[in-house]
Parts: structure tokens; C-alpha cells; sequence
């Protein structure tokens, strides 16, 4: 779901990264390729990532395998190309095959043209098209409009590299905002859900929304002072008015935070003022250092 | 390089849609060639006069600098937005309803559910509206903003507490509800729209 | 009167946050007093003028005419958000190039030239956006939408029309290929290339 997104790298300035990747973009294990390894041993995993987030299709892998021996598109050695694309379709198919299915279509192609292109050559045959002709218009269209999605990719455009001028309007705020309605929200939340198959997961279900909105309510009085968060007393997150349940919910709800390291929890000494805090790093630390703890108590 | 600070500062103040402090307007630049405080007032006070008689003005605010449409065209100007649909688009509400229900969430958490880009305008039409409002940010790279619904997002839908939200198995009925509603409009509206489409097809030829 | 129209006119567009084309900024004066078209764009070439040199800049786009902030000052600028834009995929991306130069075309079209299956997730980003539109349908069995861009699209990019698009790359023509010389080339990197291949067969059965 998320693959749209994790195609696209982003530079320091902001902008994305639209050239060709090179080989020596992708790290794997962290470190850098000069080029693929030649036996194409590569952890699975890994492999995974660089064909789902490089390549953007059979054609795509092709095109990479031609530049990378520097060939002209019109002059591609189909034998050696083949080999090189089995290859990684290999090991595709070795971790995903329904990613696999249109490449594979691809090899079968390349296959086809490359035993027609052994064959002894009769008379008859003449007459035939080159069996790579199509393979290379297809190549060649593709590349044409792989270019011209990067060209629109640098196109300065709103948001990134355009503003606009909007200033305020005196009076604007008579302007009649959107009416909505609360079943309008309900179905969007319902429609959103269903595409993300959020139904089935128990986690959500059973999740009271008063805990979410508590949790909104503690992050509000860390950070309502100042953007880096203050440091706020435990107890003053409760508010014994609110009965037994209420205690409950504000304590869940600190719990969630921690657990998502939204917030960090600190106290100075035994038996001390508990504080909530922003989750600084010393506290990320410390709780990777238990944890390094509690893996070597379980060995 | 003096134009270029006034440029800037110009162009900030024109984009920004709030009041801009000195402070802020110095934040703009890089740490080792941020402008003096006088310099920036300077340049304040200059766009301020260079706005004598034209369409808008440039005021000082309780919060800093503002440049807003001259007083005097604002009927004209209001006109503007007589025309404009009253009617939110379904992004924006899946994005609130994400917010609604999934608070904290940060922009990405909203993408990756969603399966699409949020775009910038939706974020800053419920800021404005007021419906949501920022709640620090969350502890990794790029320390993303995380979003919660505001009180007056419950004011709006007469709620007093979140809690008074449907629960997601009311919303699941809800949905399938609508779902058969759904189709029949959807019908309706494909069977319009082919008989408009082929208009359109003749208008490109011609 | 004459400068009048002209302050409302920057007035509107300095507030509008969108483009106005001529019609939309006759419809800010009343019936009886509304300027004509040739006044309208007379003052719009002046306010472009004018911007020259400074912060802002007036710029005509597909559905009609905006102000921008300098895009030379705009890494300034883009310091007074929080949040970073919305970014495209090289997926998005190639279909948007492909419905772009092809239109109308359907989207079994675009995956028959990009060699995979187009995700629904970029659809409905594209639509999301009003990047692009239905064109009515084509009529082979199955009678695919076909899509075009709008102008919209158009306006994001800050452009007044498709041809001002970057031209696509030439294609070499395949022309006869040299069938001779190349098949004796790859007879002899067969056979040294056999090998090889067997090797790979060999781990398949694997």
C-alpha cells in the first residue's frame, strides 16, 4: 500500500531524487555496491527491496541491464541480456511470486526471441519481422516515457517549489464555511477502513476512543507551553472527580503514550514526584539498554 | 542583496496567511546570514509605504506583521468567495475522520492508511477551520507533527466528549448502509455522464 | 476609477489563493459597472509588470491568472511550513507522463506500455488531485474510462497549456535491423554465453 511512496528518495533539499538510481544508491546490509555482485548472492530480503522500490517493471529492469552495459537500445545483445534478466527473475521468483508474474511474461519473451535467433535461417523466414523489433519498440517507447516523467518530476510546481500569494481578506471570515455532517464523516471513516481492511484488526476494535482522546488531552498539557514539552507532574494528569473509570482511562492512556514513545515518564528518586516529559533521547537509551538487559537475562 | 532580504521578507508575508514576527522572518534565512532585527524592520517599513494606494496594506498586529486587502475594496474582494462550492471534499473528510479516530496521528500515518498523498491545502483548511490542532511531534526522523481534533470540532457536531462518537461497529453498519445507496447514485451518475462525455469528445476533434 | 480597478483587481488576486480568469474578475463588480474584458487585461499586463524586481509574481496559468511568490526566494519560504510537500512516486509519475502526452488513453493502455499493472492507489491519487479526467469511454469490449489531464494539472505545474510541456525524448528510428552483422555477433556470445545459461537452469529445478 505504502509502495507508491517508498519509491521516491529525498534529497536535502526537499526535492526528489528523479535520476536513474544507480547501483551505488542502494545500500544493503549498509553498505555501499560498486555493482551488482556477480553471483547476485544477495539476502532475499534485501534483493525484495531493491526490485520492488528500483524497478518499476520488467521494462524497467531491462532498460537498466542495457545502460548498465552501456548499449544503445538498437543494439542490445539478446543472449546476454537474457541470462542477466533470468537471473534476477530468479531470484523474484524465489521471494514474491505474484510480483514475479510480469516479469516473467517478459522472460518468456526474451526466450522465445532468442531461440528464433538461433535458428538456422531458410528463405522462408525472410520475410518474417526481426523478433526483436518489437521487444525494442516497447523498450524504446518506455524509455521515452520513463524521461518524460522525470522531466515532469523536476517541473517546478506548487507546494514544493511554488506559493501562493494569499493574503487576508478583511471581512473574510463571514465567508459561510462547509456544512458537514456527522454521518458524512462516519462515512468517509467507514470507507477509508474498509479499503485499508482496518475491520479485522481486533487491536482497533476493542480500543476505546475515550483513551485516544485522553491521550490528545496528556500530549496537549506537555506540549501547550512550549514546543519541546515540559516536564508535567504524573498526578496532576488525574482528576479524582472523574471516579474510578476516569483514573483508569487517563492511566491507559499514559500507558499508550509510553508504548509509542510518545512521551517519556521520569522520576528523581524513590518514592519521588513522578514527571511525564518529551521522550528525550536519554530515555530512548535507557530503555534500549533494558531491553539489551532483559535479552541477556532470557539467555 | 539588500533587495533580495526585502524580496523575501515580501514574499513571506504574502504567502504566509498569518501575522509574521520579526523573529519568525528571521528564521527564514540560514543561521550565519540571518538579517539584524533593524534591518528586517527597516524593510518592514518600507513595503509598508510602497503600499500606499495600491490593493493591499502592510499592519502591525498584536502578533507581528500582516499584509491583508486594503479596507476599502473589501466588498469587491468578498465577492470572491460568493461563488465557491460549500461542500468539502471526500479527502479532506477521510482525513478528518483518520484524525477523529486514530488521534495522535501524524500526516504520513494518515498517507500510508489512506494509500495516498494528503495534500498541504487539506491539512491547512482544517487548521483553519480549527477542527485539529498540533500535538508536538513525534520522536523520529523528520519528527512528523501529530494531529488531534480540536474542542471545537466536538462544539461543531454537538459532542461533549470523543467518547460520543459512534463506535466502529455502528460505523461498519453505517457504512453498509450506504454502500447500497452508494450504488444506485453511482449508476445514475455513470449513465449522465457517459451521454455529457461524448460532447466532449466532439468538442476536442473539432 | 481607473487605479480603483486596478487595486481590486491586485486585491483579488493577492487574496484568492487559486487563479481568476477575466470572467470570475468581472463578476466582483455589479452588473452595471462591471469593466471590460480589454480593461481587465490591460491592468493584469500592468500588475505584471510591476511585480518585476519584487517578492510576488503575476503569471498566467491554464485556468487564468495568479500571483506566486518569487520561485527564486521560494527555499526561503518554504522554511515558514512545518510540513514537507506531498511527494510523487516514479509510478505516479510515468502514468501521469503517459496520460499527459497519449490522451485520451485508457488505463490498460498505459500498463500495456509501462509493462506492469497500473495500482488503483495512483488513480485515485490523480483524480484526488484533479490531475486528471475522464474523457467518456472508449468503445472496444469492457468500454475503458480514457483519461485526459485538466487544467488543473496544468495549473499545478504553473502552466498555461499542454504545449508547453517538456517535449518528449526522440525515438531513433528502428529502421531494417542489420540482421547480418548482428546475428553473427550473437552466435559467438551464445555459445560462450550457453554455459552460463545451463547454470541458471540448473538452480531452477533446484
Amino acid at each position: 500500500m505504502s509502495r507508491d511512496f517508498s519509491l521516491v528518495e529525498e534529497q536535502q533539499d526537499g526535492r526528489i531524487d528523479s535520476s536513474p538510481i544507480s547501483i551505488k544508491d542502494i545500500l544493503i546490509e549498509g553498505e555501499q555496491l560498486d555493482e551488482l555482485p556477480k553471483d547476485l548472492y544477495i539476502p532475499p530480503d534485501a534483493l525484495k527491496v531493491i526490485l520492488e522500490n528500483t524497478f518499476e517493471g520488467p521494462l524497467d529492469l531491462l532498460l537498466y541491464l542495457i545502460r548498465r552495459q552501456n548499449l544503445d537500445i538498437l543494439n542490445i545483445e539478446i543472449a546476454e541480456i537474457t541470462k542477466q534478466y533470468m537471473s534476477y527473475v530468479e531470484m523474484m521468483r524465489s521471494i514474491n511470486l505474484e510480483l514475479a508474474a510480469e516479469y516473467l511474461v517478459m522472460a518468456a519473451m526474451l526466450a522465445e526471441i532468442k531461440s528464433r535467433m538461433l535458428l538456422p535461417r531458410h528463405e522462408e523466414y525472410e520475410d518474417e519481422d526481426d523478433p526483436r523489433a518489437e521487444l525494442i519498440r516497447r523498450l524504446q517507447e518506455y524509455e521515452q516515457f520513463k524521461q518524460a516523467a522525470e522531466d515532469i518530476g523536476e517541473l517546478p510546481r506548487l507546494e514544493r517549489d511554488i506559493n501562493l500569494v494569499e493574503i487576508a481578506a478583511p471581512e473574510r471570515s463571514e465567508r459561510p464555511e462547509p456544512e458537514v455532517e456527522l454521518q458524512s464523516l462516519l462515512i468517509a471513516f467507514s470507507d477509508v477502513l474498509k479499503r485499508a481492511e482496518l475491520f479485522n484488526s481486533h487491536h482497533i476494535q476493542r480500543e476505546p476512543l475515550s483513551i485516544r482522546e485522553r491521550m490528545t488531552s496528556v500530549l496537549d498539557s506537555l506540549y501547550s507551553i512550549s514546543e519541546d514539552g515540559e516536564f508535567v507532574e504524573f498526578s496532576t494528569l488525574f482528576d479524582v472527580k472523574e471516579g474510578r473509570l476516569g483514573v483508569v482511562i487517563t492511566l491507559m492512556a499514559v500507558l499508550e503514550l509510553i508504548k509509542e514513545m510518545l512521551i517519556g515518564i521520569v522520576q528523581s528518586e524513590p518514592y519521588g514526584e513522578i514527571y511525564i516529559c518529551h521522550p528525550s533521547e536519554k530515555i530512548i537509551e535507557e530503555r534500549a539498554i533494558e531491553r539489551i538487559d532483559d535479552m541477556s537475562e532470557g539467555q | 542583496m539588500e533587495t533580495n532580504l526585502k524580496n523575501i521578507v515580501e514574499g513571506a508575508l504574502m504567502a504566509a496567511g498569518r501575522p509574521l514576527n520579526i523573529k519568525s522572518l528571521k528564521a527564514l534565512f540560514e543561521e550565519n546570514s540571518q538579517p539584524e532585527r533593524g534591518e528586517i524592520l527597516a524593510v518592514l517599513q518600507e513595503l509598508q509605504q510602497e503600499s500606499q494606494g495600491r490593493g493591499y496594506e502592510v499592519v502591525e498586529v498584536a502578533s507581528g506583521w500582516r499584509m491583508q486587502v486594503r479596507q476599502g475594496i473589501s466588498t469587491w474582494i468578498n465577492r470572491l468567495w460568493d461563488e465557491k462550492p460549500a461542500r468539502y471534499s471526500k479527502a479532506l473528510l477521510e482525513t478528518m475522520a483518520l484524525i477523529t479516530y486514530r488521534q495522535p496521528i501524524t500526516r504520513g500515518e494518515i498517507e500510508e492508511i489512506r494509500g495516498v498523498a494528503v495534500s498541504s491545502n487539506i491539512m491547512k483548511t482544517l487548521h483553519e477551520r480549527e477542527w485539529i490542532r498540533m500535538l508536538g511531534h513525534r520522536d523520529v526522523p523528520g519528527r512528523p507533527a501529530m494531529y488531534g481534533t480540536s474542542k471545537k470540532f466536538l462544539d461543531y457536531f454537538g459532542l461533549k466528549t470523543l467518547e460520543e462518537m459512534p463506535t466502529l461497529m455502528e460505523i461498519k453498519e453505517i457504512g453498509a448502509l450506504n454502500e447500497d445507496l452508494d450504488l444506485e447514485k453511482e449508476e445514475k451518475v455513470d449513465s449522465e455522464k457517459a451521454s455529457g462525455n461524448i460532447k466532449i469528445k466532439e468538442d476536442e476533434t473539432k
